[in-house]
């Protein structure tokens, strides 16, 4: 009866929704696209990157994925487009343009 | 025993009224009685006057109000006399039972008119001798079970023994002493 | 079989709580009941107990370290009075609609303004509405008992919601008195193991507690809560059921005294009852049709049941140990009066707010509210329905 | 074992993507930077104090935390850390927990300059085994920029605004990590986001694992309340430990340390230039400010290189 976080919107009732307001799952607010929040987008220039790994304690959002020690492209789903990567990235390997642009 | 007892206790913050109200409730409890013990509560230091009251009844008190007709009172500063109503309310068939060097007719003039009896028990003296210091406390608890009668004398003393053996498991002097002044107490209570 | 002693209301409460042997204790002290955890200091010392003592710097705190000590999967109690829970007033919010049952023992006393140490019911019932069951106590006993059975009610799964117990500061929490105490291990099992289902401190899944809940869903939750105190009703009345065949003593919603054939009726709560119960037992002697109705548990509200047992009587009068300047009367006669409006024949009914900071009431008082309440029926007059009693007045007045 | 800037974003996301905190907040940098210190076979329980970071983590059902996660009210996130701590030892000793939990409390600079002050200080005294974490944006953010107990001297906020008899906040900002070290306390720090993040890391890790109460200041900026354009941050985190405005030390056991000295001390205009709110301090005529913004900057300084020692 009660639903998990993934099922609970704006329209379920109360008797279905968790007791309390708890949560019993971590980081369900994976499933909130904060993406379309953003104006500018950063761009991933591969070839230039030297896998510092600077950008990625920068980033608010958690938007840079790692895999086997290797910087991965933007998960642009939760990327609010704050810039700050571009600015630390020492390799200029990463782009910041106006959305759609 | 009439059905229900009510004695009110006048003292000095710090001089042990209140844990004299606590020791007759507990002597009444062990005698199978049952009892109320409970110390009126102000933001007083030590040395203000303070009430604490007892009932000791036959069948459970409801009652939770403060006692404002009892049968006994007892004072254990006589210094409390003069600013202290202290027989107020007080029954004329009751009696108030002093701590006191004096005899209680000399006493008597203090007391704003109360008819009924009255006790002195020069509690000082006889803690002094029994247990070498000023315990005002354990006299005046024999005293007013003396006076009362919530507690058959008898079954006070072997109650008591028994609980100050408990308490001063380690010192039996203390035990002794103890015991002594509850003896002389019972017997040094002057009526008038 | 039970234990006979005599123990004053703050023993006798902080006895049950070494028999419980909660998880933690988050307590801070302030007059009357800081006795409470003195005492529980000492079984902490003595490895009487295996609880985390934990001695905050505010009741903030303390409430503060209850809430997540029990989100964590403990269970938590603590003690305070007056100020001390007006401080925590936020915290009862939170405990409530976490939906996390920690368990209060309130010894009752006046709020401040101005400071006064000693007893009324100003601050639980300023608390009324944030959330918590309330159980009261008119004796050293009741609150024992009580204390005792506020676990199974709080944790019980249809209900999860916090208890406050509550006493009279001083009049039963400093008093001693005869009292009847249960063995350890049957107290143990009665209120048995906290099994939460969801806890923070669980292996196999992650929990969090406190959203920030946008409108969309606080109604949803509110409701959830609203629900759970309806189902505290009845599981009240169970835990009641199975501590009566365990003690012998029995309790309900409410008790009832001299109400089979009663036309004039008290409704009050905490221990001034014991002393109206005795103007009861002198006035059936005068023949005088008296009773009165005894609120045990004020959270969740006995609406129907009280409806119930006021049907057949003339006139009643409700006693507030507490003011909610409503210009109008104390809060247990709104809702007294509110669950007489569905009677077709409705007894009069009026409030006496008394007691207030320790303000003595005696069993005269009550005799002369029963008297009152039969001139009301004579006349057919109410008259002034808020009424105060035991306050000086010009000319006089009781 | 040295600190690997590659090794450590291989760990897993313990504040995933999907809060609501603003584009290029510093609160959820700060948050990524301690929890990535946390052993990823620990478990954690993540306090909150009701904050910026809070009602935007944990917006009903979505939390952003992979861990455990309680958020109570404003000004207790010190007890309410100390509170499940005491039910873990006890629950522990009772044999019904055998994973290493470890507790950490996040409250902004509001919450734990300000109205968290009194829990923080009775957890920190009363010896839990906690890290409380502040991340130190100088306002009341969430509420919309109303100047804090740690809110710098004239910084513009919405209730020290800047007007025409006076010129933002009229007071300096609390030394927070010194009343904490007050504390005695087994480890207190103060770090930024700086370089690669060793300082963080590095502190985060001794807080987490020395055992009893642990404080972190992480001076986090806020592009809102600070003014400046997001992209930003990392400049101007720089220019604040360069120019010795937030300088980088810990204290362990008593023992003062410093972690950074600027080989050149840059001036206080090189930092407060990039923030909006300290714009008025550069109009002519306001030339006091930046003197004594600089003088207090420089008295500070000199007291902690003395502590030091």
């Amino acid at each position: 009866m009660i639903k998990k976080a993934s099922e609970i919107n704006e329209t379920t009732p109360w008797q279905e929704m968790t007791v309390g307001g708890e949560i019993y799952e971590g980081g369900t607010a994976a499933l909130v696209n904060t993406g379309d929040w953003r104006t500018y987008t950063p761009g991933f220039l591969a070839e230039k990157c030297t896998h510092c790994m600077l950008c990625i304690p920068y980033c608010p959002d958690s938007s840079i994925p790692v895999k086997d020690g290797k910087r991965q492209n933007f998960d642009l789903m939760h990327c609010k487009g704050c810039g700050i990567c571009y600015k630390v990235c020492p390799m200029k390997a990463i782009t910041f343009d106006k959305e759609g642009a | 025993m009439k059905d229900i007892v009510e004695i009110r206790w006048h003292g000095r913050g710090g001089q042990g009224a209140k844990t004299a109200c606590l020791l007759l409730a507990d002597v009444a409890f062990s005698s199978g009685k049952h009892v109320q013990g409970f110390p009126e509560y102000g933001p007083e230091r030590m040395g203000a006057p303070i009430t604490a009251y007892n009932r000791i009844s036959h069948d459970r008190c409801t009652v939770h109000s403060n006692i404002y007709n009892p049968d006994y009172v007892v004072v254990v500063d006589e210094t409390l006399l003069t600013s202290v109503d202290v027989t107020k309310g007080l029954k004329e068939d009751g009696a108030i039972i002093i701590n006191s060097d004096k005899k209680p007719h000399e006493l008597r003039p203090l007391l704003r008119g109360y008819q009924g009896k009255v006790y002195t028990i020069d509690a000082r003296k006889i803690s002094e001798e029994t247990l070498g210091r000023n315990f005002p406390n354990t006299p005046m608890l024999a005293a007013a079970v003396k006076v009362s009668n919530v507690v058959d004398a008898e079954h006070f003393i072997q109650n008591m023994e028994a609980s100050f053996k408990h308490k001063f498991a380690s010192k039996p002097h203390v035990v002794a002493g103890n015991m002594n002044a509850l003896r002389k107490s019972l017997e040094e209570v002057d009526a008038g | 079989m039970t234990i006979r002693d005599r123990l004053s209301g703050n023993e006798a409460v902080a006895y049950a709580m070494k028999q419980i042997n909660p998880d933690v204790m988050g307590a801070f002290p302030i007059t009357p009941s800081t006795e409470i955890p003195q005492y529980f200091a000492t079984y902490v010392s003595n490895g009487e107990v295996d609880t985390e003592f934990v001695a905050v710097e505010s009741e903030h705190s303390a409430m503060s370290t209850c809430i997540a000590a029990q989100a964590a999967g403990g269970r938590a109690i603590t003690a305070t009075s007056s100020c001390g829970m007006a401080l925590m007033w936020e915290l009862l919010y939170v405990a409530s609609s976490a939906r996390l049952p920690v368990t209060m023992a309130l010894v009752n006393r006046a709020l401040t303004g101005p400071i006064n140490i000693n007893n009324d019911h100003s601050d639980s019932m300023g608390a009324r509405d944030s959330g918590w069951i309330q159980i009261y106590s008119e004796t050293n006993q009741e609150a024992y008992d009580n204390f005792i059975q506020a676990m199974p009610i709080g944790e019980n799964k249809e209900v999860r919601l916090p208890v406050m117990v509550c006493q009279d500061g001083f009049i039963t929490s400093h008093a001693v008195e005869n009292i009847e105490l249960l063995e350890d291990e049957k107290v143990k099992e009665f209120v048995g193991e906290y099994c939460p289902e969801n806890y923070l401190l669980k292996k196999e899944n992650p929990l969090a507690v406190g959203p920030y809940d946008i409108s969309n869903y606080y109604m949803e939750h509110k409701k959830q809560q609203a629900e759970a105190m309806k189902n505290a009703k009845p599981v009240i009345l169970s835990v009641a059921k199975k501590f009566e065949e365990l003690s012998g003593r029995s309790y309900g919603l409410f008790e009832e005294v001299e109400m089979d054939d009663a036309e004039y009726a008290l409704v009050i709560i905490g221990s001034s009852a014991g002393t109206a119960k005795e103007a009861i037992r002198r006035l059936r002697k005068e023949g005088k049709k008296v009773g009165l109705i005894k609120i045990r548990v004020f959270r969740p509200f006995p609406m129907e049941e009280l409806a119930k047992a006021l049907g057949h009587v003339k006139a009643v009068a409700v006693m507030d140990k507490a003011e909610s300047f409503s210009a109008c009367g104390g809060p247990l006669f709104a809702e007294v009066r509110s669950a007489l409006y569905d009677l077709d024949h409705r007894p009069k009914a009026i409030n006496y707010v008394y007691g207030l900071g320790g303000r003595d009431i005696c069993v005269e008082d009550f005799a002369y509210i029963y008297d009152q309440l039969d001139e009301i029926v004579k006349t057919g007059k109410t008259g002034e329905t808020y009424r105060h009693i035991g306050q000086r007045e010009l000319g006089g007045g009781r | 074992m040295a600190y690997s800037l590659k090794k450590e974003v291989e760990k897993p996301e313990r504040l995933v993507g999907g809060h609501r905190l603003c584009a290029g907040c510093g609160a959820s940098i700060a948050v990524r930077g301690v929890l990535r210190a946390l052993k990823p076979e620990d478990k954690a329980v993540i306090t909150n104090a009701t904050s910026c970071l809070e009602v935007s983590s944990f917006l009903y059902p979505f939390t952003a935390w992979q861990d455990s996660y309680i958020h109570s009210a404003f000004e207790n996130a010190g007890a309410t850390a100390g509170g499940a701590e005491a039910a873990y030892r006890v629950l522990k000793k009772k044999g019904k927990i055998d994973e290493t939990f470890k507790f950490i409390a996040f409250g902004g600079d509001g919450g734990t300059y300000d109205i968290g002050l009194q829990s923080l200080s009775g957890a920190m005294e009363r010896g839990h085994d906690m890290v409380y974490v502040c991340y130190d944006n100088e306002a009341y953010m969430n509420t919309g920029i109303q100047r804090s107990s740690s809110t710098p001297r004239f910084a513009d906020a919405t209730t020290t605004p800047v007007g025409t008899v006076i010129p933002g906040k009229p007071q300096n900002k609390k030394d927070l990590t010194a009343i904490i070290a007050a504390h005695n306390i087994p480890y207190a720090a103060q770090t930024t986001f700086i370089s690669n993040f060793k300082d963080l890391h590095e502190k985060a890790e001794k807080a987490i694992y020395t055992e009893g109460p642990a404080f972190l200041n992480i001076m986090s900026p806020c592009p809102r309340g600070w003014r400046y354009d997001p992209e930003n941050l990392a400049e101007i985190c720089k220019a604040a430990v360069d120019t010795c405005v937030w300088p980088l030390y810990e204290i362990e056991y008593g023992v003062w340390k410093l972690n950074y000295e600027p080989k050149k001390k840059l001036p206080v205009e090189e930092f407060l230039k990039l923030q909006g709110r300290f714009k008025h301090m550069f109009k002519k005529g306001n030339e006091w400010m930046l003197e004594e913004a600089q003088n207090y900057v420089d008295q500070k300084w000199e007291t902690l290189l003395a502590r030091c020692k």
